[in-house]
């Protein structure tokens, strides 16, 4: 058994009015992989915050390679060889790749930056990730999954012992995945530390070799991966024990609401049909890119469409701004919650109100009593975890925000309901809540499209699935005939092996 | 709001200066002025006051908090004409005396208007001073303060009148520019001036900031001895150009006297001594006496000249 | 176990001053707390400098030094809080003067010569409005341009002329008073429109609205809010106001000429940034914006009234623009410290 | 292939034709507007904008302002104008030194209220451009200093040539040069742009906002400084009313050069060629023969058109870059 690297002893982190951490102890050694697990809130990247030097906690100890340490900031704890994928995006939109990954620690030579050689070292880096990005292209132009890979290669760049992974996948295809499960197992092999943060049981499984639970900022307890059954690891984390994940209903399909023929947006995607019935969850999977997000969009009157045609109950749908299609009785959980979804610096009252303030008023004037009913009601069935209905969306932790935008979606009460993701960066135990609630309104009528890139879920929660790939609809098949293997053969583009 | 104001018994007479904008020299003197006068009368506070940039609403601002503390005269160099004339009205109905000096309010506006020279005089003036230095020949352009300028525009008016003169038969104005009295503009216009014209033979800037600016860039521009440069300067500012040959001559009114009669004036208005009414003769100290003329214009002189020999004494001055 | 209880019952006490510190810092640390102090310092170093000051008339007759400036603060707290800028205001008041000059001369009637003005500054604002949403350039770039472009217009066509007669009903809006009072017009129109303006942004959805786009203008477009419609009537509203406030002020000088107004729209987004309006967007309060104005624009008269100089002026508002945004920020540092140390010590 | 050198070289090359067009416009109605002596005359003119508007660059990079540079400018001139006043004999390279040093000073101070007091910079140097503008009347007492009060040794300070170029050029050249360098190959220099393009990405990589802060607001300050004993000796006056709203000068510079005003993006050379389309519009107003009444017009109207055509080119050609990618 090899030595720890890093330990942590009482570490414990106030945010105003909130005990974020609470005495947390930590023990990471080398060569091993180590899966940080708990809700949403739990307090694990706040703790991925403390390692990197971002936050200074208000008390306990850091103990990196047997001495006392403390980061003033992320730039100490790197030159300590700590380095970390956050779990916000953490790009420079404007610069290249190159420069992305070498911010913070740029190559010099004789006291200027040698670009000559972050370029070539960034090619270097992307080979060994085989992945084919130019070193020189501004991030904004990248693709989601690239741009995360971008993020990966940037912490690879640092020679770190130790390398933190918040949520590493939650953007990233089917091949990337596997890309970066073969960099992980290299990491491991040079006897580096990882911390890898997931809400997907089926990720720790396959990588991590122990485990820390920690739930409402406390240490619950630790323990290897292999002894420990997820029935084990989820009444840690959640304090009692789950009965099922995909907790589908029996649907009562109705008649078409949406019907979507030849729609085409150039450069995204092409002629795309599909029909979406009354109380039907149709499921709409694809590799991450594949365009599905675009699709949904365009439907909800974001972009624009360039040919096809939307009927609405059998009557064109012609619009061009999310008003109008929510008038029509559309809504649409967008895939980013933190640009998209919420409103960060307002409170959960106004984030949640904010697509039915219109309705909550009389002549301009909103209703007080009918914002906070709509607040309640919308806001507990989602079970958000916060201090109040009046503190920010800033201070919530990544799921719980994810939380507030699908109350906001509710609060509308729509007849057709776009979920693009809904349950990224959820924990099982909310993801659970997600899908019964999902299944429950569906059951009342409720017409559902659901984008998601979780095979499990896809196949658990969907009476139809369409599959996309490249822009393009590549396979449609039924409840009964989807299996996993026929999915992911359609949306890595074998659209002849898919009857459609 | 008929406000009266009462006989104050033996506290001073508040009398206020209020200039285009404060940071200019030329009104520096002029406050200097005004401190004589008070010196010399005794029983007379004098006040020197001016908005940070010369705008008519910055002056309209300090009249309103003038009326309020309720001082006793106001004498205006002003930034517009017509725009101070509901305000000093209303100063005027407060029994506030309010003249004008140096650039005019309209005469609804104020009682009197102390002009430090005839337009005409002045007019016609700076175009004899560049025809002395031209040798009464060749292109000359003007070089002014803001298009908005009320008394450059009148003398402006007067130069093209007196050029009509048939001894000015080989001379003509080709152009008037405008350099909004900052120095980079009127630089810039000044060379524009010598780059359009390659003939220029003078300019005549009748503004402090222009003259300046004027000759550094004839200076600049290598065109010293080509090109000449006449306008009204401060002596204290221009004694480098005027003594190093750049500019011949060129002339001001004296701006201490300027502020010293104009709260002469102030001062005979509120004690009564005069009404202002046309014809109505003002004793003001060292200065003699000031006729009120048509519309309440009273007229100080005739400019100065100054040149290389004169200069420097002045220079001490303002 | 009697000392015991005295410990607690001091600690407590402690405790209830420590509260009482921390609400009166908390009220401090809102922005409209420090405004009211500052006016609560200044009007009692004012009255006991100068007799003039208290003195009802003179408090009445300031305002028309500052109310103008006070009506185009209102729509730039719109535009600001949305998260846009304008700083054409002072050109569009320009223009909007120009025009009811040219309209005047050319013997329109006092209705005629003010909707002339205010469409005019509309027209304006749409103007700036379409480049700025319609084809996406920066406000700041667009508003600069056109500050020449507006006011170009009006010297361009007026030269060094000035247009000086107006009907003799006009000047009432800049000059007159409520009938057997001494308020002045241009007050209780100021007042009545802050009314509005406060209701608009504190009780209306537009109001609502207004602040998401300011936060996140992708999160509110997301959630239905039509925030390019709203962005442009923001810029139309401005121009409006700009022509409302060339009426007042056009009626209160009775002439124009093409540099009226100059430097205004500074003056206008310091008293809506010293009022409290976050200049990223998204925070901030109408009566904060009433409070700076009020507080500005009487510190200037004060000021005027011991003929304190103009350099002194622009010194005091400078500091004081700094300290209003620095002491909240101090303050809040103070607090969140003994919150956290408060925190701990409970464990 | 490289996408962000085509679009830099997109917007650059859209500047450098609208300068032409702009250009052989004029000269075809003042002919000799081009012509060699005064070609050089709009660059020597430009340069102060060139180097003032660079540091203006450096704070937009951050999504900041620096409203107060005019009044730095003021500022500095005068104390220095006033120091060669009542010391002739001080070699002007002090002189030179010590207007640089107050300027650095003066955005020193700009810089701590940005970084420590937390102040949105526009609130900042709105309210510094007031204090600095009022203490250059409280240090000058209101009065200039002229001509026959300077030392020919410091009126000579922008005109010295040498290789046939004004030292005023060569201080422009040397700061853009200088500065075009620190903004590519050095580690603070990219760091400026980290904070402009996201500051909590920045937080992650250890780059300390308030070092950034302090850097770009001295370095303004600096320019600015260095800038008011070159104008103050080049019109041979200080005044009080120095380089008002000169600010906005520099901002246009930026916005017409492709800085993209939230921060982030950006480079020197755009911002000189702003500064350049701007001085071209300045030398060109005068010696065409419009009224001068319409100045003010043709030149909101010619920047107003500039900003158009460099957004639309812009979206043309990020609209070509997406089809690509498609
Ligand atoms: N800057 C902050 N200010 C105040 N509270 C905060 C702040 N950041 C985090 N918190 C709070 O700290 C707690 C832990 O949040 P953290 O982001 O660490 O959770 P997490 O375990 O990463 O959750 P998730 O799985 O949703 O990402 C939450 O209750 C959150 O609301
Ligand atoms: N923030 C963004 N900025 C620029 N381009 C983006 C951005 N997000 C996505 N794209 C582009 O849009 C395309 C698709 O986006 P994304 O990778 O999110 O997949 P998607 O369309 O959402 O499909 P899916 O929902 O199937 O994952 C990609 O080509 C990507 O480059
Ligand atoms: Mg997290
Ligand atoms: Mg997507």
């Amino acid at each position: 058994m090899s030595e720890n690297i890093l330990e942590l002893r009482g570490i414990t982190k106030y945010f105003p009015g909130i005990k974020a951490l609470d005495g947390i102890d930590l023990n990471i050694r080398e060569g091993e992989v180590h899966a940080l697990i708990g809700e949403n809130g739990a307090g694990k990247s706040t703790l991925v915050k403390i390692l990197t030097g971002v936050y200074t906690p208000t008390a306990g100890k850091l103990i990196y390679d047997g001495q006392d340490v403390s980061f003033r900031n992320a730039l100490e704890a790197q030159e300590m060889g700590i380095t970390a994928i956050h779990q916000e995006a953490s790009m420079f939109p404007e610069l290249s790749v190159a420069e992305n990954i070498f911010m913070g620690h740029h190559i010099k030579e004789k006291g200027a930056l040698n670009w000559k050689a972050m370029r070539h070292q960034t090619l270097e880096l992307m080979k060994k990730m085989e992945i084919d990005i130019n070193p020189d292209t501004p991030v904004k132009s990248l693709g989601v999954a690239q741009r995360h890979m971008v993020e990966i290669a940037k912490a690879l760049s640092i020679d770190a012992k130790v390398v933190i992974m918040d949520e590493p996948t939650s953007a990233l295809t089917l091949r990337e995945v596997e890309e970066l499960y073969t960099i992980v197992r290299q990491l491991k092999k040079e006897n580096k530390a990882i911390i890898f943060i997931s809400h997907k049981f089926e990720e720790i499984q396959e990588i991590c070799d122990s485990f820390t639970v920690l739930r409402d900022g406390k240490y619950i307890g630790e323990g290897k991966v292999a002894d420990t059954s997820i029935d084990e690891i989820v009444t840690m984390m959640v304090g009692r024990s789950l009965d099922q994940m995909f907790p589908k209903k029996e649907a009562h399909i109705g008649e078409t609401v949406l019907k979507v023929d030849n729609l085409t947006r150039y450069g995204s995607f092409r002629d795309i049909s599909f029909e979406l019935k009354k109380g039907e969850i149709l499921g709409f999977f694809g590799l991450v890119g594949a365009g599905r997000t675009e699709v949904m969009r365009t439907i909800f009157g974001i972009d624009k469409k360039d040919e096809g045609t939307v009927l609405l109950k059998g009557k064109e749908l012609k619009i061009h701004s999310p008003a109008q299609a929510m008038r029509k009785g559309l809504a649409y959980v967008p895939e980013d919650r933190q640009t998209q979804g919420v409103i960060l610096e307002q409170s959960l009252t106004r984030n949640i109100t904010l697509p039915i303030i219109d309705k909550i008023s009389k002549l301009g004037k909103v209703s007080r009593k009918k914002e906070k009913q709509a607040t309640g009601t919308y806001g507990r069935m989602m079970e958000i975890k916060a201090a109040g209905w009046h503190v920010n969306a800033d201070t919530l932790s990544g799921g719980n925000q994810q939380k507030v935008v699908l109350a906001k979606w509710l609060a509308t009460e729509p007849e057709i309901l776009i979920l693009d993701e809904p349950t990224k960066g959820i924990d099982v135990a909310t993801k659970a809540a997600v899908h019964e609630f999902v299944s429950e309104m569906a059951g009342k009528g409720l017409a559902v499209i659901m984008v998601s890139s979780e095979l499990p879920e896809i196949l658990g929660m969907s009476d139809r699935i369409i599959i996309m790939h490249e822009g393009e609809k590549t396979g449609e098949l039924s409840r009964a005939e989807a299996t996993s293997d026929k999915v992911i053969k359609a949306a890595t583009g074998h659209r002849e092996e898919v009857r459609s | 709001s008929g406000q009266q104001s009462e006989p104050k018994g033996d506290q001073p007479l508040k009398i206020v200066l209020l200039v285009k904008s404060l940071g200019n020299g030329f009104f520096e003197a002029v406050a200097d002025g005004g401190k004589e006068a008070a010196a010399e009368l005794g029983n007379v506070e004098s006040i020197y006051q001016g908005p940070s940039t010369a705008t008519a609403e910055g002056q309209i601002d300090i009249i309103e908090s003038l009326i309020a503390q309720k001082v006793d005269g106001i004498a205006i160099s002003a930034n517009d004409r017509d725009a101070l004339i509901p305000v000093t009205k209303k100063a005027m109905a407060a029994g506030i005396k309010v003249i004008s000096f140096d650039s005019g309010i309209a005469p609804a506006g104020r009682i009197v208007d102390l002009i430090p020279s005839d337009a005409e005089l002045i007019g016609r003036q700076q175009v004899q001073l560049i025809a002395e230095l031209t040798g009464y020949k060749g292109q000359i352009g003007i070089l002014s303060a803001t298009s908005q300028a009320t008394n450059q525009n009148l003398w402006i008016e007067w130069m093209f009148e007196e050029i009509k003169d048939p001894k000015y038969k080989d001379m003509e104005i080709v152009e008037v520019v405008y350099g909004d009295d900052a120095a980079d503009k009127s630089y810039r216009e000044a060379v524009g001036l010598m780059q359009k014209y390659p003939g220029l033979a003078g300019i005549i800037s009748p503004t402090t900031v222009g003259v300046l600016a004027a000759s550094k860039a004839i200076e600049d521009e290598g065109m010293k001895g080509k090109v000449q440069i006449t306008g009204l300067g401060l002596p204290s500012e221009m004694q480098h150009y005027v003594e190093n040959g750049t500019c011949g001559q060129m002339a001001l009114w004296n701006p201490v006297d300027l502020g010293y009669t104009s709260t002469m004036i102030l001062e005979a208005l509120i004690t009564g001594k005069v009404d202002g009414n046309v014809g109505d003769k003002i004793s003001v100290g060292r200065m003699g006496t000031v006729t009120v003329g048509k519309d309440g214009v009273s007229i100080m002189g005739t400019p100065f000249v100054f040149n290389k020999d004169n200069i420097a004494t002045y220079a001490a001055m303002f | 176990m009697e000392i015991d209880k005295t410990l607690a019952s001091s600690d407590r006490l402690v405790d209830e001053n420590k509260r009482l510190i921390s609400k009166i810092g908390s009220l401090l640390a809102r922005w409209e707390g420090i405004l009211v102090l500052i006016i609560i310092g200044m009007v009692i170093v004012f009255s006991n400098i100068t007799p003039y000051f208290l003195d009802y008339f003179n408090l009445m007759n300031a305002t028309f030094t500052f109310m103008e400036k006070a009506v185009l603060a209102l729509p730039i707290i719109f535009i600001i809080l949305s998260g846009d800028i304008d700083i054409s205001g002072a050109a569009i008041i320009a223009l909007s003067s120009f025009s009811m000059g040219f309209a005047s001369s050319h013997g329109a009637g006092t209705a005629q010569v003010v909707i002339t003005g205010l469409a005019v500054g509309a027209l304006a604002g749409a103007f700036n409005a379409v480049f700025i949403i319609n084809f996406g350039i920066p406000a700041i770039a667009v508003t600069l341009a056109t500050q020449s472009f507006f006011r170009g217009i009006s010297q361009a066509i007026l030269e060094d002329q000035a247009y000086t007669h107006y009907p003799e009903s006009f000047s009432y809006f800049g000059q007159g008073y409520i009938p057997g009072t001494i308020i002045p017009f241009e007050l209780i129109f100021f007042l009545v429109l802050a009314g509005i303006f406060a209701y608009v942004l504190h009780f209306t959805s537009y109001g609502r609205k207004l602040y998401a786009i300011g936060n996140s203008a992708t999160a509110a477009r997301f959630s239905g809010v039509p925030v390019n419609r709203i962005r442009f009537t923001n810029f139309v509203l401005h121009g409006l106001f700009a022509g409302i406030v060339a009426v007042l002020l056009t009626s209160r000088i009775g002439s124009t000429r093409p540099n009226i107004a100059n430097g205004w729209e500074l003056e206008a987004i310091t008293l809506v940034v010293l009022g409290g309006v976050s200049i990223t967007g998204g925070k901030g309060s109408i009566v904060g914006v009433i409070l700076s104005i009020f507080l500005i624009g009487y510190l200037k008269f004060g000021m005027g009234l011991i003929n304190l100089s103009a350099k002194v002026m622009i010194i005091t508002t400078g500091f004081l623009l700094i300290t209003a945004v620095l002491i909240p920020v101090i303050i809040d540092a103070v607090g969140r410290r003994n919150k956290l140390k408060m925190q701990r010590r409970r464990g | 292939m490289n996408a962000l050198k085509e679009m830099l070289k997109k917007r650059e090359a859209t500047l450098i034709l609208l300068i032409v067009v702009l250009a052989v416009a004029v000269s075809t109605r003042a002919p000799g507007f081009l012509k060699g002596d005064n070609i050089s005359r709009i660059v020597n003119d430009t340069s102060i904008l060139i180097m003032v508007g660079i540091g203006q660059f450096f704070v937009i990079l951050t999504g900041g302002i620096d409203l107060s540079v005019g009044s730095v400018i003021a500022f500095s001139g005068m104390a220095a104008a006033m120091m060669n006043q009542s010391s002739p004999g001080t070699p002007v390279i002090l002189i030179l030194l010590a207007g640089m040093a107050i300027g650095l000073l003066l955005g020193l101070f700009n810089g701590v209220i940005v970084a420590y007091g937390k102040v949105p910079p526009i609130i900042a140097t709105l309210g510094t451009m007031s204090i600095f503008r009022g203490f250059t009347f409280v240090l000058s007492k209101g009065q200039w200093v002229t001509a026959h009060e300077m030392s020919e040794s410091y009126m000579s300070i922008p005109h010295g040539h040498f290789l046939g170029l004004s030292n005023l050029i060569w201080s422009a050249v040397l700061v853009s040069v200088l500065l075009f360098f620190f903004s590519r190959y050095t580690r603070s220099g990219r760091e400026i742009y980290a904070i402009g393009g996201n500051k909590t990405a920045a937080k992650f990589v250890g780059v300390s906002e308030k070092k950034v802060n302090l850097i770009i607001f001295s370095m303004s300050g600096l320019l600015s400084g260095l800038a008011g004993v070159m104008w103050t000796a080049r019109y041979a006056a200080a005044v009080n009313e120095t380089a008002t709203g000169f600010e906005l000068m520099t901002v246009a510079a930026c916005v017409l050069g492709g800085v993209n005003i939230a921060g982030g993006a950006g480079a020197v050379p755009g911002v000189i060629l702003g500064a350049l389309f701007l001085g071209i519009i300045n030398n060109a107003l005068p010696v065409v023969n419009f009224s001068p009444f319409y100045q003010m017009f043709i030149q909101g109207f010619i920047v107003l058109a500039a900003m158009f055509i460099n957004t639309i080119m812009d979206k043309r050609s990020e609209k070509k870059m997406l089809k690509r990618r498609a």
